[in-house]
């Protein structure tokens, strides 16, 4: 099997990319899919921890995760939606009503 | 944080869904849980019928159809909510009462088990903290959502619609119950679940007023940036469950009849904590910085505090804050306070963030016209003193002092305390703006202008929330700040007095550098006194705006809230002795062990 | 919220609130004895009435005038007003009682240092060792006479306030904090009620001010808010300086600390007595300096001073009263009652600092007083002067130099209402604060003129009116402990002189005959003081012609104080004087 | 005799409650007829409570003077009570008990100030019964008038009673507040309430440092007692340099109240008042209390600790009184107000006095006990005898100015028209609108004779017998090895004494000789009731220093021991006489420098002076006039002698010098200027500094922390992107401090 070190490396690479995603993508969207790539990294990282200490609470812990990451996803496209009807747009630079 | 769990422990363990007692140990969120399905399931109640086949027989199955007056009356769900949490409210009170200190386990195989809850006073006075909160809200917005600006195209009526009423409702109790998973949780992860699950029902409330620019794009914000906070909080987690092996708190030894299991926790790891550890701290740092609108984490937070309706704006501020200072309990105190000689690693980089957070919500909130962007910097500043009181414990030099664990102890006291009270008189100041918003927004100072003219009690009682808020005795907010000073000042002293007492002599400079920190403290909340008192002035002394020369609407149970905001506000400022016994009793149980 | 009412329903709505708080007090009155008393022991009947009734009934009375619609808050001033005059005279009565020895026959001269009358103890926050805790000493008790005796006096004087059912009940507030403050023995008491007394005055400042008054009550608030916040980090610092071992298990059930004045006096004291430093040199300095500042900014003291001129400008005579009056004196009690008691070596460490600040004060104070144009500003930089006297007393670390400053504190506190009822009036009448806007007015208004003249007399410093005594005292122990620095206070007698009789020259004097009104106000405008102005006026010229005459009255007991306090310092004392001299 | 003494008390009591109630009627009964008419609007509730204080003191007296002459102790200390008590931490760290009390002392100094005072006061409040209800500008307000009148006579008894120096400072004080109070009763002239003001300020500048004094003696002798400070032992036991700057600081306290030169300024502008102000100002009580102090002075001078220590302040205290004395009686030269030049007049004889005292204090200082008590009796008898002739005077002079006043009214309603400003173009009190009122006012013109003769020093009435002594001690004082530089006041005083002698005779003839200069004066009618009763009174007084002299009154004030008898008058009056003009002294021996000076003085005084007044100002009375046999003579005399020496006066009058005289010499201005060109400005800087600077840096802090609050907040962008962007680099930073801990 592989070494599970080059399972969490991925997260990291996962990690990264996601989180430059999220700085740099205007469109709510692609952010919230950078989002979801950073909880992949998660996932992997249980993953790699669980296979590394024989312990199955890992595992428990990536099926909760992928749980939240679903939720998070439907509660934020709703919440898109909701912002496209009233804005007409998804870009998170246009939206800046509120401020200072 | 422990040295080794002494054998004779009188605690409690029980599986998780063995036996009856679980049950009983967790009959608050049980009640909850409860609550949330009666609130599926009533307002559905209806007299619809269905005929046997080939009968004339119908028999009445009461899904759908035409609904009852009573399960179709948009007050229901909040009716049906209140109860619930006043309920689990009592309980959660009976229980902190009779406090058993119990610790509901998972065991897989019975080699490896983790502790997933510990029922103790700490974990029930933030449970009551967290429900009285949401009764707040929930009462209210009894009658109708305060709606900051129903657009053109949109009735009043539609906003009070039952359904609306329900999905709201529904939410808020969500968001309880996560908000009590993080209180009892002993795993990170678990405390995690917690966390989203709270966090998600407040991203849908803040956003809830779908009809608005503000409402939408307050919500927007605060979940994009939320939840990247919080993915980065959970991967520093995972960086711990990687390197550790598991997420749990303390350590522990089990006597299960396949004998002696000991589970080492993470307070043990940080006593040689590499940087891995370090930068997982980091990250969780981040994820629960951002809850607790902690600089520079906190940017959504005035947006989201106005775009949302004003008792969401009280949620967030006071339970949802206090939520995250949990998390910040739990990672700092319990799990990376190393133990012999030496303060924590966090100490500087913490005490920066507590000062820089303090002076920049006060500063900000200095210039701010909208009252409700103004109650979240002054938020903002709140979590700056909260996070210099955890400084001072993490200044702790161990085995330096005659009783270290007493100074520990204080500061969670005074934070615990802190918390408690902040619900009293900064929920209460958003529920006068919830009033006013009744009254057509409360997005400018201009709102308030005039109030004691309309309407004396409301502004007695705002002034009172303002006042609590700037620390000016003898209102709950200055026993708040107070508490904390002595628990900073008391760490700063150390043992000067019995050294003092033995005729030694204590030079001011031997004095701990963290006594800086309350006095930082001290100089912001002078600052923030300004707009405060700024409030006050429109309040008392400028004339009402001209549309505004009516007087506010009777929304009785709001004003009932308003009202015993105002009287807690007040009582726990001057006999607030019993609460600080609570706590106490609670900060013991949070750092015992066993 | 009550538009169109009925008066029946009014009526009905007052009585059901009157009679609620009435059977509520009385059952509560009643219920005391007969539940409390074991508990708390023996209940003080003397002290908690003086702090309680005011504020009670001035919440009453706000709470119960509140809520009128207006025309009938116009018809509930008269009661209102009389009946908060008639608390404060009930109070007065006590506190009289107490003085003149009719009320438990106290003779206020045989009191020891850290020895009080009246002393009772309620555990109020028990947690952390802070309780109710009240006595009253020669130091004190002056204090609180003069409020009690100030309060009803600015009542009459400004009897004519408009929207009175919310002027008097305030002031009545404000005497019951100023009293609270005064017979505090704790200091976390004492400083809930220190910050108590800002609120009362905010509002009398914001309702009933100038044009400036939001800048100037703001201003206030803040400046002394955030000075007397670093004294309380001082007071918490020095709550954890004690030890715990050293006290009884209900002292702080969860610290083990205290904030009984009385406790830390007598850890200072002891240490005194064994010649050592109480909690050593740094400490001493450091904390006397955080204490010092809180007291200074409220006396207020060069350069800390400049909230005071705002205040006073802006604020209506009542709250200048008020403020002159008994605020001032709070900062000055307060470092008697605890820098001065606690740390007589870093006393004896900064004694020159102060002398500087109190030399600055008096001096610079004056001759800003000679280049306003505004009697108010005037004034009011006349009380910054006169604090500097204080200041020197306490420098001087003579028992005459502390008896003297406390009874310049007293004498300040009858003259300088006085002076500020005079500006008041002349405002009232002219419309007007400019020196030199108007002529000859003595002529218009006789009575005016006069008070005028015999307030500026009085805070001039002129034999047999209170401020001499203190003035001589004080100065004589400057003499005695700095030698020749006595020149520039003599100095400053004369630019006192100098700029009170400028500023009456061209007020009430000249016009050659007919008198000179501002801009835009005609001769038959021009009337003489209201007959309440009036007789404020009288009771304070002769409070002042009696304190001046027969100043022992009040004197002996300030002068048995400083001489217990002094020896209690003595330990610490006794070479830097020696040396210092 | 106890009684006496208990009952003293009430001598300073009595007036000081006489005030309040006399205010408090006068409120009440203001404009009612009665009051105006019999209660004289408190006039006859002051003169009683004066006649009253004048039999008690009168009674006083008498017993202690038959007291002294028995030989008991020099003074009679009575206590009153303890006023305040106190404690003190001297530097040896022992506490003292202190306590200042009220107590009464008399002794020869105190008996004869008392006498003087409470006697004036009297005449004064009769005369004023006279003048100021007769008068419609002080229509109903003249009680206040007579309430500030006896408060200023409590004053000025207390300060003769007290015993200690505490409470002589506060008398003083008070007695400072009247005279403000009383020169600036006609509050509605500029010119009064800026004399006013000036006189307090004036006066002020010297109590300070007279309080100055006060707390060095204070530190010294621990207390402020006679009795405790007067003791020779104490004295010696303190500090040498001390005593000479506390003795320096109460001379100044002197100078300012006795008005010399340089704090004389306020004297002239007291005028502002009424007349009988003036005349109790400048005659009988507060002028004299500044001499009070410096006689107050003897013992220190005295007490052989301070032998040879002290002679130069001695000298000081000489030197400023001969100045004042020739400065004063130069600028009375020129004044053409009647008042004026008597209170320049004063001023100089207040200065004759304290040479002699400075001469008298240099003799004890030096051990010559004998020349010391002889000038110091001197001194305190010319104190009576000017107290006595300018009271009248300035009583005389104000009878002429209120009839000039109602000579002009009446003329202008008899002219019928009669408007108010025209009033203020005629001065009642220029002398250039006077003359010839020898005839018409006879009571007036002899009274001001005699004063005027008292003043100069013609021998044989009052003033005689006390000037030679003090110009004589003077020049012994010169004369004596060390004494060199007592040289200079020594001629000041004898060209004063001939300065004297113009100065008053000039004023005289102005007023009473020659023709009438103007309508008024020849209408004028002496009628006003009251006025007459205190003239005649107190020319009798005047002349009756010979009586005076003959009881060896000097003496008995110099030295304490000497008694006052009737029996051996004669004898004593004729060496007295023999004194005086043969410089014949006790030994029998003539003192040729004595003699000299004697007859120098007499001449210049008595001869040169009138002589050249005569000359310029002298002149018959009209058609006519007759006047009194007693006077006629000298109104005939001067007549004479105007008309047949013609001095042309022009060139001097035109000079420089005389201008710098009528503008007294300057002093004024450059007062005023130093006020108003340094000392206010620099308040003005100060106030400005006040509110731009120390202010400015709170107000400074406000806007400074809004400003921080917009800019920080607008780093809230309002993009979310920028959120997260500010949360990364945050925590960077927050990493990077990790990393510097771990």
């Amino acid at each position: 099997m592989i070494d599970p070190s080059w399972v969490a490396g991925l997260g990291v690479f996962l990690f990264c990319i996601g989180l430059w995603g999220a700085f740099t993508r205007k469109n709510a969207i692609i952010v919230l899919m950078s989002i979801e790539l950073i909880l992949n990294a998660v996932n992997l990282n249980f993953i790699a921890g669980a296979a590394q200490y024989g312990d199955a609470t890992g595992w428990v812990y990536t099926a909760f995760a992928i749980a939240i990451a679903a939720a998070e996803v439907a509660i934020g496209l709703a919440i898109f939606l909701a912002m496209y009807s009233q804005h007409e747009t998804i870009s998170l630079d246009e939206v800046k009503l509120l401020k200072h | 944080m422990t040295s080794d769990v002494d054998e004779g422990s009188q605690a409690v363990w029980q599986q998780l869904f063995s036996d009856g007692q679980t049950l009983s140990a967790l009959m608050p969120e049980f009640v909850m849980l409860m609550g949330i399905i009666a609130l599926i399931v009533v307002p559905n109640l209806g007299k619809a019928r269905i005929r046997l086949p080939l009968t004339k027989i119908r028999i009445p199955w009461l899904f759908g159809g035409q609904r009852f007056k009573a399960t179709s009356d948009p007050r229901m769900p909040a009716i049906i909510s209140i109860a619930t949490l006043l309920i689990s409210t009592i309980l959660a009170l009976a229980s902190l009462m009779g406090n058993a200190t119990r610790w509901i386990l998972y065991s897989g195989e019975s080699t490896n088990m983790i502790v997933l809850l510990k029922v103790d006073g700490f974990a029930r006075i933030f449970e009551i903290l967290f429900f009285g909160a949401l009764m707040l809200a929930a009462v209210a917005t009894i009658s109708r959502m305060p709606a900051s600006k129903p657009s053109k195209n949109l009735s009043v009526k539609a906003l009070i619609d039952n359904r609306r009423q329900v999905d709201f409702h529904i939410l808020l109790l969500m968001s309880g119950l996560g908000m009590a998973i993080v209180a009892l949780s002993q795993d990170l992860f678990m405390l995690f679940l917690g966390l989203e699950l709270a966090s998600l029902a407040i991203y849908v409330l803040v956003a809830f007023h779908k009809e608005s620019k503000a409402g939408t794009e307050g919500g927007v914000k605060y979940f994009i940036v939320g939840a990247t906070a919080s993915a980065i909080g959970l991967y520093g987690m995972s960086l711990l469950y990687i390197w550790h092996g598991n997420l749990q708190v303390s350590s522990h030894i089990f006597y299960a009849d396949s004998g002696v299991i000991v589970i080492q926790g993470l307070d043990r790891a940080f006593a040689n904590a590499d940087a891995l550890a370090y930068i997982a701290l980091g990250m969780m740092l981040v994820g629960f910085g951002f809850k607790v609108s902690a600089v520079p984490f906190h940017f959504a937070a005035p947006d989201a505090y106005s775009g949302a309706s004003s008792p969401i704006a009280g949620v967030l501020a006071t339970a949802s804050k206090a939520m995250g200072f949990i998390g910040l309990m739990r990672i700092l105190l319990l799990i990376s306070l190393p133990e012999g000689d030496g303060s924590a690693a966090w100490l500087i980089c913490l005490a920066t963030l507590s000062v820089i957070t303090m002076t920049w919500g006060n500063i900000a909130a200095l210039g701010s016209d909208n009252p409700k962007r103004m109650l979240a910097y002054s938020s903002v500043a709140h979590a700056g003193y909260m996070m210099a009181a955890l400084t001072a414990v993490g200044a702790w030099r161990w085995g330096h002092i005659s009783a270290p664990e007493e100074a520990a102890t204080w500061v969670v006291t005074a934070i615990m305390f802190h918390l408690v009270v902040l619900v009293t008189f900064k929920l209460g100041a958003f529920l006068v703006l919830a009033l006013l918003e009744l009254d057509g927004g409360a997005s400018r100072s201009g709102a308030l202008s005039g109030l004691a003219r309309r309407d004396p009690v409301i502004a007695a009682s705002m002034f009172i929330f303002m006042l609590s808020l700037a620390g000016v005795p003898p209102l709950a907010g200055f026993m708040s700040k107070f508490m904390l000073i002595t628990g900073i000042v008391n760490v700063a002293a150390g043992d000067a007095g019995s050294l003092i007492a033995s005729g030694g002599i204590t030079a001011f400079g031997d004095l701990h550098w963290v006594w800086w920190l309350a006095f930082a403290v001290f100089i912001n909340s002078a600052i923030s006194l300004f707009y405060y008192l700024r409030i006050g002035v429109i309040m008392f002394f400028e004339e009402a705006e001209s549309d505004r020369r009516r007087p506010l609407p009777r929304a009785w149970f709001l004003r009932l809230a308003i009202w015993s905001c105002a009287l807690g506000a007040f009582t726990f400022g001057v006999a607030g002795d019993h609460l600080i016994v609570l706590c106490n009793n609670a900060a013991e149980s949070f750092f015992a062990l066993s | 919220m009550s538009k169109n009412m009925s008066k029946k329903a009014i009526f009905e709505r007052e009585f059901s609130i009157v009679a609620t708080l009435v059977v509520g007090a009385g059952a509560l009155l009643l219920s005391f004895p007969l539940f409390f008393e074991e508990a708390v022991g023996e209940i003080d009947w003397i002290t908690i009435p003086m702090v309680a009734f005011p504020i009670l009934g001035s919440i009453i009375l706000l709470a119960l005038a509140s809520q009128q619609p207006r025309g009938m808050k116009e018809k509930m001033a008269f009661p209102v007003k009389a009946a908060s005059l008639g608390f404060s005279l009930f109070i007065l009565a006590i506190s009289s009682a107490l003085f003149f020895g009719w009320l438990g026959s106290i003779d206020w001269t045989t009191l020891k240092i850290n020895e009080y009358n009246m002393n009772h103890e309620y555990t109020w926050i028990n947690s952390l060792g802070i309780s109710w805790h009240v006595g009253l000493d020669g130091l004190s008790f002056p204090m609180l006479w003069l409020t009690t005796l100030i309060i009803p006096i600015t009542m009459i004087t400004t009897w004519e306030e408009n929207s009175g059912w919310y002027h008097h009940p305030l002031l009545l507030l404000m005497e019951g904090s100023l009293i609270g403050v005064f017979v505090a023995l704790d200091m976390f008491m004492f400083y809930v009620f220190w910050e108590l007394t800002l609120i009362p005055m905010f509002f009398l400042i914001l309702k009933w001010g100038g044009k400036d008054r939001r800048y100037a009550a703001q201003k206030f608030f803040l400046y002394t808010f955030t000075a007397s916040v670093i004294m309380l980090l001082g007071l918490i610092t020095l709550y954890f300086l004690q030890d715990p071992s050293q006290y009884l298990i209900d002292r702080g059930v969860l610290t083990g600390r205290t904030f009984s004045m009385i406790d830390m006096t007598n850890n200072a004291q002891m240490a005194a007595n064994n010649g050592s430093v109480w909690l050593g040199e740094s400490m001493q300095n450091a904390l006397f300096l955080m204490l010092m500042l809180g007291f200074l900014v409220k006396l207020p003291a060069v350069p800390f001073h400049t909230w005071l001129p705002d205040a006073h400008v802006q604020a209506p005579t009542s709250g200048s009263m008020v403020l002159a009056g008994v605020m001032l004196k709070m900062g000055a009690y307060g470092m008697f009652r605890l820098p001065l008691t606690l740390f007589p070596h870093a006393l004896a460490e900064y004694q020159y600092l102060l002398l500087a600040i109190g030399m600055i004060s008096l001096v610079y104070g004056s001759i800003v007083c000679l280049g306003q144009t505004n009697l108010k500003r005037m004034v009011a930089y006349s009380s910054v002067s006169h604090m500097g006297i204080v200041i020197l007393g306490i420098a001087s670390m003579q028992p005459l130099g502390f008896a003297g400053a406390i009874f310049m504190m007293f004498a300040h506190g009858i003259i300088s209402p006085m002076l500020f009822s005079v500006c008041g009036s002349f405002k009232h009448h002219y419309h007007t604060l400019e020196i030199g806007s108007t002529r000859g007015l003595a002529k218009a208004s006789p009575f005016l003129g006069v008070y005028m003249m015999f307030s500026w007399m009085a805070s001039l410093g002129l034999p047999l009116l209170a401020g001499f005594v203190a003035e001589i005292t004080v100065l004589v122990a400057v003499w005695m402990t700095f030698g020749w620095w006595v020149l520039l206070p003599a100095l400053v007698l004369v630019i006192t002189a100098g700029y009170y009789l400028w500023s009456m020259q061209r007020t009430i004097f000249e016009g050659s005959g007919e008198v000179v009104l501002p801009e835009g106000m005609a001769v038959e405008d021009a009337r003489d003081i209201s007959p309440w102005e009036n007789i404020g006026n009288l009771l304070m010229a002769l409070l002042i012609v009696l304190f001046g005459v027969l100043p022992w009255i009040i004197w002996d007991m300030m002068s048995a104080y400083a001489n217990a306090h002094f020896y209690f310092n003595m330990g610490g004392l006794l070479n830097l004087v020696a040396g210092g001299a | 005799m106890m009684e006496a003494n208990e009952l003293a008390i009430l001598i300073p009591v009595l007036p000081i409650l006489a005030m309040p109630v006399i205010l408090f009627l006068g409120q009440l009964f203001n404009g009612n007829a009665k009051w105006k008419g019999f209660w004289k609007e408190g006039g006859t509730i002051s003169t009683a409570v004066m006649a009253i204080v004048f039999l008690l003191s009168l009674w006083l007296i008498v017993g202690h003077v038959s007291a002294f002459s028995e030989g008991s102790d020099d003074a009679i200390v009575t206590d009153v009570g303890n006023w305040v008590s106190y404690q003190l931490f001297t530097e040896h760290g022992d506490m003292k008990a202190q306590d200042l009390g009220f107590g009464m002392q008399l002794d020869h100094v105190s008996v004869m100030l008392l006498f003087v005072a409470s006697f004036l006061c009297l005449l004064i409040s009769i005369f004023s019964m006279g003048y100021m209800n007769t008068d419609k500008i002080n229509e109903n307000r003249n009680h206040r008038f007579y309430a500030e009148f006896v408060l200023f006579c409590a004053g000025m008894f207390g300060m003769v009673l007290a015993d200690n120096f505490l409470w002589l400072f506060i008398f003083w004080e008070i007695m400072g507040l009247c005279s403000y109070l009383l020169i600036g009763f006609y509050y509605e002239r500029p010119s009064a309430s800026y004399a006013a003001k000036k006189a307090f300020l004036t006066t002020r500048v010297g109590d300070v440092f007279l309080f100055v004094g006060l707390l060095i003696m204070h530190a010294e002798f621990g207390s402020w007692d006679f009795s405790v400070v007067f003791n020779a032992a104490n004295i010696g036991a303190a500090d040498a340099g001390l005593i000479k700057a506390m003795l320096l600081l109460m001379f100044i306290g002197a100078v300012g109240k006795s008005a010399q030169f340089p704090l004389h300024v306020w004297l002239p502008d007291a005028m502002e008042g009424p007349t009988p102000v003036s005349a109790l100002i400048h005659a009988a009580t507060m002028v004299n209390a500044g001499l009070y102090l410096v006689a107050r002075m003897f013992p220190f001078f005295a007490a052989p600790a301070m032998a040879g220590e002290l002679s130069d302040v001695a000298l000081l205290i000489a030197m400023i009184g001969g100045i004042t004395a020739f400065m004063a009686a130069a600028i009375a030269f020129v004044q053409k107000d009647i008042k004026k030049v008597l209170a320049y007049s004063t001023m100089s004889q207040l200065a004759y006095i304290f040479t002699g005292l400075g001469a008298s204090l240099w003799f004890v200082n030096n051990g010559h006990d004998e020349l010391a008590f002889f000038a110091f009796g001197a001194s305190m008898f010319h104190l009576f005898n000017h107290a006595m002739a300018k009271g009248m005077l300035f009583m005389a002079s104000g009878s002429v100015i209120h009839e000039m006043h109602h000579a002009h009214h009446h003329l202008e309603h008899s002219e019928g028209e009669h408007d108010e400003d025209d009033e203020d173009h005629f001065d009642a009190q220029d002398m250039d609108n006077m003359g010839g009122l020898a005839s018409r006012m006879p009571i007036t013109a002899i009274a001001m004779a005699v004063g005027s003769a008292s003043i100069i020093g013609i021998p044989l009435i009052g003033g005689f017998w006390s000037k030679e002594g003090i110009v004589g001690s003077a020049w012994k004082a010169a004369m004596y090895d060390g004494g060199g530089l007592f040289i200079i006041p020594a001629i000041l005083v004898l060209l004063t004494a001939g300065m004297t002698g113009f100065y008053m005779s000039r004023m005289w003839f102005m007023t009473f000789a020659g023709k009438p200069k103007t309508e008024v004066a020849a209408h004028v009618e002496e009628t006003t009731p009251f006025i007459p009763i205190p003239l005649v009174t107190l020319t009798i007084m005047t002349l009756g220093g010979i009586i005076f002299a003959g009881l060896n009154f000097a003496g008995w004030l110099g030295e304490n021991s000497s008694n006052l008898s009737l029996s051996h008058a004669p004898s004593h009056l004729w060496h007295e006489i023999t004194h005086a003009f043969l410089a014949l002294g006790s030994d029998g021996k003539i003192d040729p420098l004595i003699l000299i000076i004697t007859w120098t003085t007499i001449l210049l005084s008595m001869v040169i002076g009138p002589f050249y007044a005569m000359s310029l100002y002298g002149g018959k009375l009209a058609k006519g006039q007759k006047a009194h046999w007693s006077i006629a003579w000298i109104v005939a005399l001067s007549g004479r002698i105007h008309s047949s020496y013609k001095f042309d006066n022009s060139v001097w009058a035109e000079s420089g010098l005389s201008t710098a005289l009528r503008n007294r010499l300057y002093f004024d201005q450059w007062y005023d200027a130093l006020m108003l060109k340094i000392v206010v400005p620099f308040s003005y800087a100060a106030a400005w500094f006040d509110r731009r600077i120390i202010d400015g840096v709170i107000k400074g802090i406000e806007t400074g922390s809004q400003e921080a609050s917009r800019n920080i907040r607008s780093l809230t962008t309002g993009s979310a992107r920028d959120y997260i962007m500010m949360a990364a680099l945050g925590t960077l930073a927050l990493f990077l401090l990790i990393w510097g801990v771990a």
